[in-house]
């Protein structure tokens, strides 16, 4: 269970980007968290795992409070916390399956990594999950020569491979095309369900977002104003969400100019 | 910003504002004052500058044709220098990588380790090549152990230099991942760093390895021969045409240190 | 599929196995017999320990009594560094662009690498000869000398910055229909900015040290103070100029890091 | 210089019509140079390493004397000095003992002066020294053992011994091994260290190392002295105008050390004493020649 | 008009990419094409302004065939297509107005373009565009502080900046949250009305390509099997561009094992 209490961020000097934020997360719950661009839908995923050192506020992670741990505590804490990331962020010049390997880091000796002598468990790991996600045979290509739907498809599979208590995505699906995204969207419902693993995705197409979903957040500037059923997103709750989007206030304005 | 300004569409922009840039027309003014200042030391003769490819002539006219009749030692010389340059450069490349990655500001530990680690560097290349020589011919004695240990002193600050500046360079995201993997950050350094600064390794790797192989000059300071010490007779006698036999063999050294770097290059690139 | 793989090995570097491990064989073998063969005496080295200390003792304390001749010699140095480092940079930013494989035609490309593979053979020692030749003695004989000395240097690793550089932007441009120096205007200058102002301070920083370059011209400055410092065994002063040197060089260190960070 | 009847072994561009082994002035006048400013480079090679700054009472003297600006120049290299006065770029030179004859025949160098003492003594000597209690007494004593000269190309470290010590008993090379050091320092700290049996030196660097402390002076022994060979030597371009050429030797032969920084640094040295590339040089010659050398363009060195 | 007759790529000594394709796009049209990762929608988009050298065919826009051009007339008729790209393809160290006049070197002298004085009508259209998708206020940004939305915008003004004959989009929404996306769809499609300007669009999104497309064009191993109405995209038409791809059918088998 991943329990966020009060979570502010400001970065430098300016407005919070989150403000005093408050969500809970059980289970196999599948939890798209939507909103407009800049709302701070990323930094909140990046301060769970604390990517970005959350001003203040409390994380805790299935009785692990994150925002106290030291650096050492905090890199085990982490292994616990699987991130597919907005722009992939693979390692192009190494193949695939290290890539993919490169999530069990945490687990292996430093000897097993310097040398590639993954164990067993974890090929076999590896593989079936590429299979499910339909990039196995891409295990000895380099990364940066897959395209960029592949190329996310590897970053979910690194994710996984860590065995993770809560999965948080990203943007997992944001270049891939929509029967991929398909897949991958019931491949992150069905691990939800399967390793009663909780799982928060980032996402922008809301069509997705509430098919696949077991619960909706919609984000604006920083706090939370819609948390419920995917059934209850409506009209009205989709245009409080992105309405007063400074961008569009002003694309109004332009237009009419 | 207003909605009022909004609404009148500018057709100003200017990349800096007035204070940007006039402290950039100062730094401008400061940088050709500097240009200037140094250019005035300079007293040029231009009736010699004119003269210049006559002289230049002269001397490669003499260069011609290049004496292969001393080959046999030169090319003796030259295969122990590449034996000494090849140690040497390896040996310090080993040695230079934990301190670049110690003087790069994206990975050091922290400001400490930062400076001890530019401190090095900075020694290393500024300590003269003869002093290290000579530092090294007393405690090994003549001989070409003294060379190669001075040559890897000496390469480790340019070869830690680049590397950590390479190291500056990468691309963060990958590191990121890393981290929000647990990984501990030797892993880090292994996955996410080694891989993107490869290319400009090998690159500076053989760089160093060309420069050494003319540096070993130095060998002939410790008593250790090399082609340096032919090169340098050669010179001192006035016996151009093996200084152009000397140079051409260098040349076909350098193209073959291209041609194994470009290799690995596109290997890893 | 039945069963799941539960082995892989990376994809080896040579794909042929007696290429790659007579490779590999070969390079061992290399090193175990070049360094067996290193002849190394311990206990001349524990000699030689407290020998070298007794020659290098003479440098504690440093000396500053000849600060003059050690402040003109930099200030020469200095002069010569400015100049050869912006000649240098000048004469190597559009050789790198030649030299680079992406942006520049095959028979450009092959000019370019090859001036600078030129630049790299010949030996500083007689890049100066030539030049006192040309031009006599003096700081301009040494700046030309450095001016080449850098082609080799910066000239190709700038190359190899392009050549890596994130190719997208450039066809941004060439879709813009925009014209070959407005392309690298905008979409290669930019990113290799970081770099081209580090090689630049380590430019002015190498050419400071150049000494055994340009004292041969008879532009010595810092460097021959130094060499003549040694010379005479004057290692208090030797370590004296070492120091500042040192000193204007972690300087210059500081001042490239901070560049570097604003611009990155 | 095509119609030059005779020119020995001097380069094509020169001519030497008198015999004194040197290159003749032009006698066409538009071949002549009478430069604005003067360039005068030094080398050390032998002598000690100065610093440039103690040239500078000489420079102005030479400056006062000839009415000329002068560009004093410490360079690092025979080489360079040679090629740029052979390219027009040197007027006035210190070349070392052994460059010398390189730099009359390639460069039209002509030697006027040198540094001497008072009562007209002049040069440095080859020393040899071994271990204190080192088993070798005399130069004969060298068979089979290791020695240390300094590099191929110098006079006293390497082609001097050669030349002389056959007539001592010794033939480098086939009665013992020689090992270059490098430099005269590295053979005087390779003995003290042991690493070489023995090493023929130049006088003024062990005597100043001495002076140092770089070794301590009851751990070697000299076993033998040679007479003294001349040091650098101080010319002027063949091609300037006599008026000039005259001037100048007038400056360095009315120059006083006494109490100036050249002085406290050339100890034992009170002025420059006349010389003659034929007499003065004749010894080096010899040496050089009967190591093979010649100056031609190629200058092809032996062994 | 955009004319592509028997338009064959081949990387390499690979299958071919494209295989004899003919498309031709008219007036105020907005085409998306759509198909699955691999189909072959970058490469043609590329193609038609040879970043991509095409292997045979011919392509030919309002009467100049691009296929043949030299250097610099290629250049020159480059300027008539403006190009949005899959990953952005910005200078990240220029401001956004920098980027934004990137899209006109192709118009003013290098001169202007090296001292950023761009002509003031550029400046006035630059603002105009900036205003209409909301990004006037970054003008003087560092292209990389922007969210990928706000990236993506600008590189849809760098495009239309050419003022292009033809506007080609790979994935332009890509990253964007749903409003913006509409915003720039519709903005995309006003365009292609107002400047009577044909714009293609590859795009996964097929919910948004049926909104806003005039055409859409299903595209799968290089060939075009689908080209019509958005209306006539029906559940079959989408399976047979969407079906059969490698990676479903071995995931499908993955998931069974
Ligand atoms: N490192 C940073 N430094 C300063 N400001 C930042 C930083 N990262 C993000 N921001 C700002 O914080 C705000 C929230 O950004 P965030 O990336 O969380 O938005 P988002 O909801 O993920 O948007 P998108 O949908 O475009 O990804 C934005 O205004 C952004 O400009
Ligand atoms: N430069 C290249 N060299 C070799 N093969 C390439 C290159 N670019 C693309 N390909 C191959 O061509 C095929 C088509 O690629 P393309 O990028 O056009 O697909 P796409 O339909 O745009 O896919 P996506 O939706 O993932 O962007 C792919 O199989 C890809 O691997
Ligand atoms: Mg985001
Ligand atoms: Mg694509």
């Amino acid at each position: 269970m991943l329990e966020i209490t009060k979570l502010t961020k400001r970065y430098g000097s300016g407005d919070p980007v989150l403000k005093e934020l408050d969500l809970t997360v059980e289970g196999d719950q599948l939890t798209s968290v939507i909103g407009s661009s800049g709302a701070g839908k990323s930094t909140l995923l990046r301060c769970i795992n604390r990517l970005v050192e959350p001003t203040s506020g409390s994380i805790n992670l299935n009785g692990t409070e994150f925002t106290t741990l030291g650096r050492r505590d905090l890199r085990a804490a982490r292994r616990r916390i699987g991130m597919v990331f907005q722009g992939f962020n693979l390692i192009d010049r190494l193949t695939v399956m290290e890539n993919v390997q490169s999530g069990r880091l945490g687990y292996i000796s430093t000897w097993a990594a310097l040398t590639r002598r993954y164990p067993r468990e974890d090929i076999r790991h590896a593989y079936e999950l590429m299979e499910r996600v339909g990039i196995a045979h891409y295990a000895d290509k380099r990364a940066d020569e897959l395209s960029g739907g592949e190329r996310q498809r590897v970053g979910v599979v690194r994710a996984l491979m860590q065995r993770p208590e809560i999965l948080l995505a990203d943007e997992p699906t944001a270049s891939l095309d929509p029967k991929t995204s398909e897949q991958i969207m019931s491949l992150l419902r069905d691990l939800a369900n399967e390793l009663n693993l909780p799982v928060i995705i980032n996402i922008h197409n809301v069509t997705e977002a509430k098919e696949y979903s077991d619960r909706i957040v919609g984000m604006r500037y920083g706090r939370i104003i819609f948390d419920d059923l995917p059934d209850q997103l409506g009209k009205d709750e989709m245009d409080e969400i992105y309405a007063g989007v400074p961008a569009e206030d002003r694309a109004e304005v332009g237009a009419a100019a | 910003m207003t909605n009022q300004s909004l609404n009148q569409t500018l057709d100003h922009w200017s990349r800096f504002t007035l204070r940007q840039r006039l402290m950039r027309y100062g730094g401008l003014a400061l940088t050709l004052l500097i240009v200037g200042w140094a250019l005035s030391s300079i007293d040029v003769i231009w009736a010699w500058v004119w003269d210049a490819p006559s002289q230049m002539a002269d001397l490669f006219g003499r260069m011609m044709p290049p004496d292969p009749s001393n080959l046999p030692s030169i090319l003796e010389a030259i295969w122990q220098t590449v034996n000494i340059a090849t140690l040497a450069t390896m040996i310090a490349v080993v040695v230079s990588l934990p301190v670049a990655y110690i003087a790069a500001q994206n990975t050091t530990p922290n400001k400490f380790a930062l400076w001890v680690g530019r401190f090095i560097l900075v020694s290393s290349r500024s300590v003269n090549t003869i002093i290290w020589a000579l530092l090294f011919v007393a405690i090994f004695g003549p001989g070409i152990v003294a060379g190669i240990v001075a040559i890897m002193f000496r390469s480790i600050g340019f070869l830690g230099k680049l590397l950590g500046e390479a190291i500056e360079e990468i691309d963060r995201k990958p590191v990121e991942a890393l981290e929000a993997c647990g990984a501990s950050r030797f892993k880090i350094v292994l996955y996410a760093i080694v891989p993107q600064v490869m290319p400009a390794f090998f690159a500076v790797a053989i760089l160093r390895w060309d420069i050494n192989l003319r540096e070993s000059t130095v060998l002939g300071l410790v008593g250790a021969g090399g082609i340096g010490m032919i090169l340098q007779g050669a010179i001192d006698t006035f016996n151009w045409p093996e200084v152009a036999m000397v140079l051409l063999t260098i040349l076909a050294l350098v193209v073959v240190g291209e041609v194994v770097s470009s290799f690995l290059r596109k290997k890893v690139l | 599929m039945s069963t799941v793989k539960d082995t892989w090995k990376k994809p080896p570097f040579i794909a042929n196995p007696v290429m790659r491990y007579g490779l590999y064989a070969a390079v061992a073998i290399y090193f175990v017999v070049t360094l067996a063969t290193l002849p190394i005496d311990w206990d001349r080295v524990a000699d030689g320990m407290s020998r070298a200390q007794r020659i290098f003792s003479g440098a504690f304390p440093p000396s500053f009594d000849r600060a003059g001749l050690l402040f003109d010699g930099f200030m020469e140095s200095l002069k010569i560094a400015i100049l050869a480092t912006v000649g240098g940079i000048a004469v190597s930013v559009p050789l790198a662009f030649m030299a680079a494989g992406n942006i520049a035609v095959k028979p450009v490309y092959l000019l370019g690498r090859g001036i600078i593979i030129v630049a790299r053979s010949f030996h500083p020692v007689i890049v100066a000869i030539i030049f006192v030749k040309a031009v006599g003695f003096g700081p301009f004989a040494g700046a030309l000398t450095l001016v080449v000395y850098s082609i080799g240097f910066v000239a190709k690793l700038l190359a190899e910055r392009i050549e890596e550089i994130d190719f997208g932007q450039v066809e941004a441009m060439r879709s813009a229909g925009a014209g070959f120096i407005a392309t690298l205007a905008y979409a290669v200058m930019p990113q290799i900015m970081p770099r081209l102002v580090g090689l630049g301070i380590y430019q002015l920083d190498s050419n400071l040290r150049a000494s055994a370059v340009v004292g041969i011209v008879g532009a010595g400055g810092i460097g021959a103070t130094l060499a003549n410092a040694f010379g005479r065994y004057d290692y208090d002063f030797a370590l004296a100029i070492t120091m500042v040197i040192v000193g204007v060089i972690l300087i210059s260190e500081a001042v490239s890091g901070f560049i570097r960070k604003r611009i990155a | 210089a095509e119609d030059c009847a005779e020119r020995g072994a001097l380069d094509t561009l020169y001519c030497d019509a008198n015999g004194d082994l040197v290159a003749d002035t032009p006698t066409d006048p538009a071949k002549l140079s009478n430069p604005d400013t003067l360039v005068f480079a030094y080398t050390p090679v032998e002598d000690p390493a100065v610093y440039a700054d103690i040239w500078e009472p000489f420079i102005a003297h030479l400056e006062e004397t000839t009415g000329k600006d002068v560009q004093f120049f410490a360079v690092q290299s025979n080489s360079a000095e040679v090629e740029a006065m052979r390219s027009g770029r040197l007027h006035v030179a210190g070349f070392s003992t052994g460059p010398t004859p390189f730099a009359v025949n390639l460069a039209g160098a002509v030697p006027f002066a040198i540094m001497g003492a008072a009562d007209g003594q002049f040069g440095y000597k080859l020393q040899v020294f071994t271990q204190a209690d080192s088993d070798i007494k005399e130069v004969k004593d060298l068979a089979g053992r290791r020695v240390a000269h300094t590099s191929p190309t110098s006079n006293s470290g390497n082609q001097a011994p050669r030349a002389l010590f056959p007539g001592l008993g010794v033939e480098p090379d086939k009665d013992y091994e020689v090992v270059y050091s490098g430099s005269h320092d590295q053979s005087m700290l390779g003995v003290v260290a042991g690493d070489y049996d023995a090493a023929p030196v130049a006088s003024e660097v062990v005597d100043r190392m001495a002076e140092r402390g770089l070794y301590d002076t009851d751990d070697v022994r000299k076993i033998w002295e040679s007479d003294p060979f001349p040091t650098t030597s101080f010319n002027v371009a063949h091609n300037l105008d006599p008026e000039l050429t005259a001037k100048i030797k007038e400056a360095f032969f009315t120059f006083d050390f006494e109490g100036t920084k050249l002085g406290d640094e050339f100890e034992g040295v009170s002025k420059f004493i006349p010389i003659t590339y034929k007499d003065q040089w004749a010894v080096i010659r010899q040496i050089q020649a009967s190591n093979g050398v010649e100056y031609t363009p190629q200058g092809l060195a032996g062994n």
